[in-house]
């Protein structure tokens, strides 16, 4: 190994400091990019979570099915539980991942400003839940026979917003559960009673969109009410990301 | 060691079980019946919930307030005299070990 | 620590001595009748829950913040004291609807949420038993998100039509009724604040005994 | 951002009820290697991790020259490398994936540059598979290299010696060397002495949460481990 020219006593250390550190978007980005491609490579918790949200969904069509026609109020309700549920294991194998590896403990070792961390490992998450929810709605559309193309935009802006606010508080949750014991029985337990609001927005925005008179309005109110409880969440998580990650 | 908190609990006791009495006397007393309903309507004919006589609920209701009240009050006072008997038997542990 | 409790203990003591006596000679209620007096408790029992719920969520935030070990000690007793009376409040509540709305539960804006709530202090309970040594300030995070609930409560049952009384019915009771309630509300205020105290005083000894833990193996 | 000294006064920690560092005050100068032996479990992760601003102290004080960690902020962990006992490598990229990762991380201006020297020196160039079918001596080349790949003014190594062949421990052994010249602060934490012995300016012994100082004196550093145990 050709040995670099040791500079006498020089003082490298000090004139080679790095330049200033990179902005919080190009951060957030930085990390997303990375789960991004570990994912893509591995693809190991989009397929593990894409057929636990298709068996979610298989095994309440089965339990809702009367006379071999399944109960069509019953699909906004399903859907987000496929989508809660497989959003849990999704959190906590992304996040087993970095435990294992001991890969965050290296990231909060960089002079990156830890709610870009925050943002960047969220914004891979929701990337997930995204393909997750891309397949599982049509799969609920034809099993319940839910209009789930009248008012395309409205439901996934409702699914969007519900999908963050949940990911939101699921992603700080699951990243501080690290070094906790029982992480994998917690983080359910922590991240339920804070999203059922979030949840039962959907479900009722979703419901509203699924019935034979669409009530428009009401689905925006709802809709509104899914935003705000993002801002609030999403605000609280990033106060809250710094001073938690601090053993 | 202070002893306070055995003063306290054992000034607490007494004074709340005789309180919880009075509740309960009163309420029990209280059974007047409630002003008549105008137009007399036959008993079954009312809504299931019209037939429900309201003491038994509000005597569990109060009953429910003081017994939660006093089983945490009881765990405190529990953990507590569990922490200063351990408290106590460290201090004589490092007593002994100065000592030593 | 004993000189505080004391007026806090007599006025305690002298406050629900004096309750049972004045919801007794509380009017009947015109539609509901005798069932209605679980309201005196009901409550109560509430603001004590919401009381203990912020002082829970604002020591939380103090420690989280500015990672004073102490607070966090009274985050843990006022998360306590949120459990006990959102217990008695959630087991009033449908004993109370039992005869007024004939149903034990409805899934409406203001029992939903409050629900929420309670369990949301319920998790932090379980996750400060279950967590291990690193979960306190994950727990003062749970309880920051569980006070930004406290105002959402308060306020859905006047956003949502719910079949649960408006907020303002408290302020326009008739002054017969007023007077118990003030009676059982400071009752139940100052019950919630003795019993954080006594609780941060738990706490306190038990940190004394790790101290005392870590002289011994000096 | 920069230091020429750090310095442990009174630093303590306790995990419950078990304390692992007693008041430790140690003071480590520019271009000094300072060896940090200790059985395991003895506390030298913990102070190392103190010392790279993962853990706050119980009590006690760390100044990067006079500045603290809550004073320097983000920038100080840009002057850190830390080789921790678990090499924290993704294991789904490949070499130069991670070195680039972490060099955007640390906000280096020459992202290339840096990382071709990096994985020249670990040897690693010619590999673009996956960390995952790395061997754990060519694993740790690449986090030493990580640690040093923004030019940190303090190194802290967690038994930097383990799981790697005679060549590449001469190999680590000239890189301290050249660190030293370079001024930075070396904390190194092992329990490996025939290697480092020669190697370090100074050894000092955590010994049931206490710091011992090890006299330079004559002797192996085994020898003179030995006395400071049963001084």
């Amino acid at each position: 190994m050709a040995s670099e020219s040791v500079v006498a006593s020089g003082d490298r250390a000090m004139r080679s400091a790095p330049a200033a550190r990179s902005s919080f978007l190009a951060t957030a980005w930085l990390i997303t990019r990375k789960d991004l491609v570990i994912e893509f490579r591995s693809r190991e918790v989009v397929y593990t979570t894409l057929f636990f949200a298709v068996s979610c969904v298989l095994v309440f069509a089965f339990s809702f099915v009367k006379e071999g026609v399944a109960a069509q109020d019953a699909a906004a309700g399903i859907l987000w539980i496929a989508i809660a549920f497989s959003g849990t294991l999704a959190l906590g194998r992304a996040f087993e991942r970095e435990r294992q590896n001991d890969t965050l403990r290296a990231l909060m070792l960089t002079p990156v400003d830890r709610p870009a961390v925050y943002i960047g490992k969220l914004a891979g998450v929701l990337a997930l839940l995204a393909v997750v929810e891309a397949i599982v709605t049509p799969l609920v559309a034809l099993m319940f026979g839910a209009p789930v193309l009248d008012h395309a935009l409205l439901l996934a802006a409702l699914l969007a917003a519900g999908t963050i606010g949940f990911a939101a508080v699921g992603t700080l949750f699951a990243a501080m559960l690290i070094r906790a014991r029982s992480r994998d029985v917690l983080l359910p337990i922590l991240l339920y009673p804070i999203t059922i609001p979030v949840i039962i927005a959907g479900v009722r925005g979703t419901g509203v969109l699924f019935q034979a008179d669409v009530d428009l309005p009401m689905a925006r109110l709802w809709l509104s009410i899914l935003v705000f409880f993002d801002l609030v969440f999403v605000t609280l998580a990033l106060w809250t990301f710094e001073p938690a990650m601090k053993e | 060691m202070r002893k306070w908190h055995r003063s306290f609990s054992f000034f607490l006791l007494p004074f709340s079980l005789s309180l919880a009495l009075t509740v309960f006397g009163a309420t029990v007393c209280a059974q007047q019946p409630p002003q008549a309903p105008d137009g007399f309507v036959p008993a079954d004919q009312l809504k299931p919930q019209e037939q429900l006589p309201a003491a038994p609920l509000v005597i569990a209701a109060y009953a429910v307030a003081w017994v939660a009240v006093f089983g945490y009050l009881w765990s405190i006072w529990n953990r507590l005299g569990r922490v200063e008997r351990d408290l106590q038997d460290v201090s004589r542990r490092q007593a002994a070990g100065e000592r030593r | 620590m004993k000189k505080r409790f004391a007026p806090l203990l007599i006025l305690t003591a002298a406050a629900f001595a004096y309750a049972p006596l004045a919801i007794q000679r509380a009017p009947y209620e015109s539609t509901m009748g005798l069932v209605q007096k679980i309201f005196y408790f009901h409550v109560p029992s509430w603001m004590a829950m919401f009381l203990a719920a912020t002082v829970c969520g604002i020591a939380s935030a103090i420690f989280l913040f500015a990672g004073r070990k102490s607070y966090d000690r009274i985050a843990v007793a006022g998360a306590e004291l949120s459990v006990v009376f959102g217990l008695i409040g959630l087991i009033t509540g449908p004993l109370w609807g039992r005869k007024a709305w004939g149903v034990w539960w409805q899934w409406d804006a203001r029992l939903t949420s409050a629900l929420v709530m309670w369990l949301i202090f319920v998790a932090y309970l379980l996750l400060r038993k279950y967590g291990g040594s690193g979960s306190e300030k994950l727990s003062a995070v749970l309880a920051l998100f569980g006070m930004a609930n406290v105002p959402f409560v308060y306020l859905s049952v006047n956003i949502w039509r719910t079949v649960h009384p408006k907020t303002s019915v408290v302020m326009t009771l008739e002054p017969d009724m007023g007077r118990p309630f003030l009676v059982c509300a400071l009752a139940f205020v100052s019950l919630c604040a003795l019993m954080l105290l006594t609780r941060v005083q738990l706490e306190n000894r038990r940190a004394e005994l790790d101290e005392l833990f870590l002289a011994l193996e000096d | 951002m920069d230091f020429r000294s750090l310095t442990f006064t009174d630093v303590s920690r306790h995990f419950g009820r078990r304390r692992v560092l007693n008041k430790v005050s140690l003071r480590c100068e520019a271009g000094e290697v300072v060896a940090l032996l200790g059985s395991n479990g003895a506390g030298k992760s913990t102070l190392l991790s103190i010392a790279a601003t993962l853990l706050d102290p119980s009590s006690g004080e760390i100044r990067y020259g006079d500045a603290s960690a809550r004073a320097a902020g983000a920038d100080l962990r840009g002057r850190i490398g830390v080789l921790g006992h678990e090499l924290s490598i993704y294991p789904e990229l490949s070499a130069a994936e991670n070195l680039r990762f972490f060099a955007r991380a640390y906000g280096l201006s020459d992202v290339d540059g840096a990382v071709t020297i990096a994985l020249r020196r670990a040897g690693l160039d010619h590999r673009d598979d996956p960390c995952a079918r790395f061997s754990r001596g060519m694993r740790q080349r690449l986090a030493l290299e990580r640690a040093l790949l923004h030019r940190p003014r303090l190194v802290l190594l967690d038994e930097p010696f383990t799981g790697l062949d005679d060549s590449a421990i001469h190999a680590l052994r000239e890189r301290l060397g050249e660190l030293r010249a370079e001024g930075c602060i070396v904390l190194l934490a092992t329990h490996d002495l025939e290697t480092i012995d020669g190697l370090a300016d100074r050894a000092v012994l955590l010994l049931g949460g206490k710091l011992v100082t090890i006299p330079d004196g004559s002797g192996t550093l085994r020898e003179r481990y030995r006395r400071a145990l049963h001084g």
